[in-house]
């Protein structure tokens, strides 16, 4: 391959990857800036004086640790709930058949793409009736039936053999304990990954929280960043941008101890 | 070997889709008889298989095992070890787990485990094993406990789906051996599918040689090799494989090339045809090369090209029509462009229907 | 297998599937509902009484076309520029080596992770800054460089033998004319259904517009929608219902015309 | 055949990871040969060609391609045609397009492309398919679409990575000739890689028997035969393996179960040896069963199993010492138990150092 090709097609990529990072690194350099630095050189990548300042008044304004327990038992519930609903429901996907399983199919799949504002207000007019607001519950429920895991599921136990679980069904071992003993296992990895996603996603997760989690002594991490966010772009931006840089904080350290983990599992192969 | 019946399909038929690729089939097999399912990829040995084992079910007919049939519900859990292609080990499991995981399942008390379990480790060379992960095994090894997975089970049917095609070349023979071993001490019924004639022909009691969902043939290797019902099997089995020339019936004889071949008239006259055109078909060791004609049938031939394999060589001949046929020797004295001699042994040659492809001496009795 | 397993198996998953389908039952159902009726059987199935008062009065309330080409026109566009980015970025990762390549990807991963709600400011101010607000392009552009839809097509192309691959290399085929004569229409379905997949994801996109698309003239349907709902539930339930109903009929048609493409590609193989 | 060296590996060396899989390599391949890379799954057998078409890079050492050095960018396009397991044709094209890209791609003009592929497709039989998507054809036309898509290219080098083991077993043996042909026409140097010890013996003009990343022995498939190098090459080539035996040299003569083997002296004289233990390698075509001693060499064995090929029998043979050995008859008339006697013969008996597996006698002249 020419050596002049290779270069445009690395090119992009940095090109890419640059307009992928850039906001993150201007979020963390911003929460080092003073109000006034901010506001004067936003742009700039280095401060020109690093100052704790934002986070020692984030310290004082809200209950920092109050938040991330609220952030994380919130994500913990979200993930176990959503690991164990996707587990059986894809492995009855796979291995049994009945009557309709192509219609349900469809049925989970198509709900993907039911935009999440129009199905917002009948879940939170459910919610609000069995009386779950303000608590990680009411914002876990509705994701149990989630399709998207599922399908992720799916895809992970697509790559045991077939001739392992005829295998199971010629020695008669009953489902449960084939999915116990034998399927899970083997999928260990896919679901740690799929697992560290899902917590990740909810403790990212900003819109359906805002509806269920209206107190503030159960507010998530990306509720109370909206506290210092206006539509215009915050009215004191590093402090923001400080809350900002402790939200990303949790998920980084995921990634980074579960990486393998989750290379394998999203691009299963990807690179060589 | 008894004469019950371990298997047997009635009428199966199975179609994927719109093809039928089982049709109508019927079959026997006897207890403790060791079948082998022969066939080309796609001619539905291995959907036979699966069949019986109840991993596909019949679109009509019945599938009986020991006489019950497999749709009921209380037919015997354990009757069937099943010894797939890729030997489906548990992966998250040690050998011993692997044979011990069924049995715990369907609650053998463990002292019974333990007895049974020690017994096939030791019959199958495997205790020095039995604490390794299936990864961490051969490919010989790994089918070794895929048998014995059958074995603790005291599965009396064994079901195996070319369970040689992942094992190097150079130790499948070893691995065949073993088989045959099992076979050979405990009396399973074994099914068992391949597609290579070498693997069905040493291991199998009967061979039972199947094409486009059908079996053609189903007999000994002995007479699937020297008395094929038809042109398929005759041309499936051997090799090199047999020799097929476009003959003539003149007057009751058989002519080739111009030479008379068959001298024995009895032979030809019990056949009652006088006249029209068939295939000849001569398998290549049964033809003799020779510096001089042997006899007045021999066909003047040039060698063409030669292939030594070592233990044999392989000769293309052409005769004067253009035709050529292979033989084999095993102490080739001739070089290419020599002129030589074709004797086809008289009493080797089987006769083909040009139409129905049938071999028309075929009986069952031969 | 005994039956009565099965029915477990059965049960589960159909409680999820009505977990799913109930709130766009819901939405329906209340969007040919009076004001009144809806107020007083909220979550009663079928309507007392059927009427089209409610899109009526949207009809007459907003320019729907104006609305629906919007969200058409900014759909498209992120669509056509995250299957070009996706495509060629995959595509070099997948059959370049260049030096940084496996750091590359791990940015492009990890990217995955950030909360939007991080990144939202110092896109937004970008955006602002090069005067795109109130367009469409303002919208797409922070979405061209997407690591989904690189994985995406990376996966696609994982399923190419790398022997067809290795006999461009040996006939030295030039990469830009193996990507559009070979590898392109050899993955051609699974760039429909990724295709399907960012339309109707950039249709239902909410938060990112709402903050591009301040004008009222360049609203799209979920922004239109939002005006029509409160925190509490919407002052006026079945017209915000009606308006719903209309945002899920395009991606709902996208599917089932792409839904063979869309369900082999997601669950890559899935149900028998 | 020229002496000029289409391909030439000096000291090349291939390591994945901290595995060496190609170890100092040296090999020259003349001009118009066809060499076939045989040896064992995971040898390094398919690493190798790869090397030469330029796929993987070596760790170290050269590859020369007509005297040129495959790491120039210079170098020559159009040299290559590989064909790969899968035969890896473009699924979107048809065959005249599958032809005709490569051409297309690098700028040759359009009636040239057609009197090129025009003649191919002919050579080939696959003017009828040409408009056919490769999705469509047989794995025999696929193969044949894929050695076209070298010759359209007019490639002088054909790198072919077992070919045919995507085609069904019946039909190989056709396949093979269609290769054999192409070479005979065309005059390609050929490096032809396979694990069949059959193909290959059909095929070279000489064999390159690989182990762990080393060439064994490169030499025609008579004397990888007859005269092998080591008892590795002796044991991977023939079917049924040779017969390796424990023996031992007492004064200057061979003993095996306690018979004198070798009645020679001039052959074991040569040897030097006066004693210590061998193996004796026999190959089982060369063990002659009779019912009465042929010489004093002939050594008592009991039938032990009888396995009918058609075209063979093969026969295990207890010693009174235990051990087993297989020979092959082509008209056996024992039967199991029958007391007889096996004679080795003796210019075929080949003796192996026991420490090195080298064969003792091996000289390059033989």
């Amino acid at each position: 391959m020419p050596k002049s090709k290779i270069s445009a097609w690395h090119l992009l990529l940095m090109l890419l990857s640059l307009m992928l990072l850039l906001p993150v690194v201007f979020m963390i350099s911003n929460s080092f800036k003073t109000l006034q630095d901010s506001y004067h050189s936003m742009l700039q990548i280095m401060p020109s004086r690093i100052t704790l300042v934002n986070y020692q008044t984030l310290a004082k304004q809200v209950h920092l640790l109050t938040i991330i327990w609220n952030t994380f038992f919130m994500a913990t519930l979200v993930t176990l709930g959503k690991i164990i609903t996707g587990l059986l429901s894809a492995y009855a996907f796979k291995y049994f058949s009945f009557t309709g399983k192509k219609w349900l199919y469809l049925i989970f799949v198509s709900t993907i793409f039911v935009p999440f504002t129009v199905v917002m207000i009948p879940n939170y007019l459910v919610i609000s009736k069995i009386n779950l607001l303000n608590t990680a519950f009411g914002v876990a429920l509705p994701q149990l039936a989630d399709a998207t895991g599922i399908m992720l599921f799916l895809s992970a136990m697509d790559k045991i053999p077939v001739s392992l679980t005829e295998t199971l069904q010629v020695d008669r071992i009953p489902a449960h304990k084939a999915l116990r003993d034998v399927i899970m296992p083997i999928i260990r990895p896919s679901i740690i990954s799929i697992g560290a996603i899902f917590f990740i996603n909810s403790w990212n997760e900003y819109v359906w929280p805002t509806l269920i989690l209206k107190d503030k002594n159960s507010f998530t991490l990306p509720l109370a960043l909206q506290n210092y966010i206006s539509n215009e772009g915050g009215t004191n931006f590093p402090l923001a941008m400080a809350l900002s840089t402790i939200t990303i904080m949790v998920p980084l350290l995921i990634y980074l101890v579960f990486q393998r983990y989750i290379l394998n599992s999203i691009s299963s192969s990807g690179l060589k | 070997m008894s004469a019950r019946q371990a298997i047997q399909l009635n009428n199966v038929t199975k179609k994927f889709k719109k093809t039928t690729v089982i049709d109508e089939m019927n079959l026997q097999i006897n207890e403790g008889e060791f079948l082998v399912l022969l066939g080309p990829s796609g001619c539905g040995k291995s959907t036979m298989l699966r069949l019986i084992a109840g991993l596909e079910k019949a679109n009509s007919g019945e599938i009986l095992i020991n006489g019950q049939d497999i749709k009921q519900d209380s037919y015997f859990a354990n009757n069937f070890a099943m010894v797939f292609q890729d030997y489906a080990l548990y992966p998250n499991m040690t050998v011993y787990q692997n044979l011990e995981y069924a049995l715990k399942v369907h609650k053998v008390p463990k002292r019974e485990r333990q007895t049974r379990l020690n017994k096939v480790l030791n019959m199958l060379n495997l205790t020095a094993y039995q604490d390794r992960l299936p990864g961490q095994l051969s490919g010989g090894q790994k089918q070794r406990v895929a048998l014995g997975r059958g074995m603790v089970k005291k599965s009396n049917i064994f079901l195996l789906d070319e369970p040689l095609s992942n094992i190097d070349v150079q130790l499948r023979e070893k691995a065949r051996d073993e088989i045959k071993s099992m076979h050979d001490t405990s009396h399973q019924t074994i099914v068992y599918v391949t597609h290579d004639q070498l693997e069905a022909m040493s291991l199998g009691d009967r061979i039972a040689i199947m094409n486009n969902g059908v079996i053609q043939m189903i007999d000994t290797p002995n007479n699937i090799y020297n008395n094929p019902i038809n042109l398929f099997v005759a041309e499936f089995v051997g090799v090199p494989q047999i020799n097929t020339l476009t003959g003539e019936i003149i007057d009751g004889q058989v002519y080739f090339a111009g030479y008379s071949l068959i001298a024995d008239y009895s032979r030809l006259n019990k056949l009652g045809l006088i006249s029209g055109n068939i295939y000849i078909g001569i398998r290549p060791e049964n033809i003799h090369v020779s510096e001089q004609p042997q006899n007045a049938a021999s066909i003047p031939v040039i060698v063409d090209k030669i292939v030594d394999y070592g233990r044999y060589q392989e000769l293309m001949l052409i005769i004067a029509n253009g035709q050529l046929i292979k033989a084999t020797t095993t102490n080739n004295q001739f070089v290419i462009e020599d002129n030589v001699y074709a004797t086809l042994v008289d009493k080797k040659i089987l006769l083909f229907n040009q139409q129905t492809k049938q071999n028309i001496e075929y009986s069952l009795e031969n």
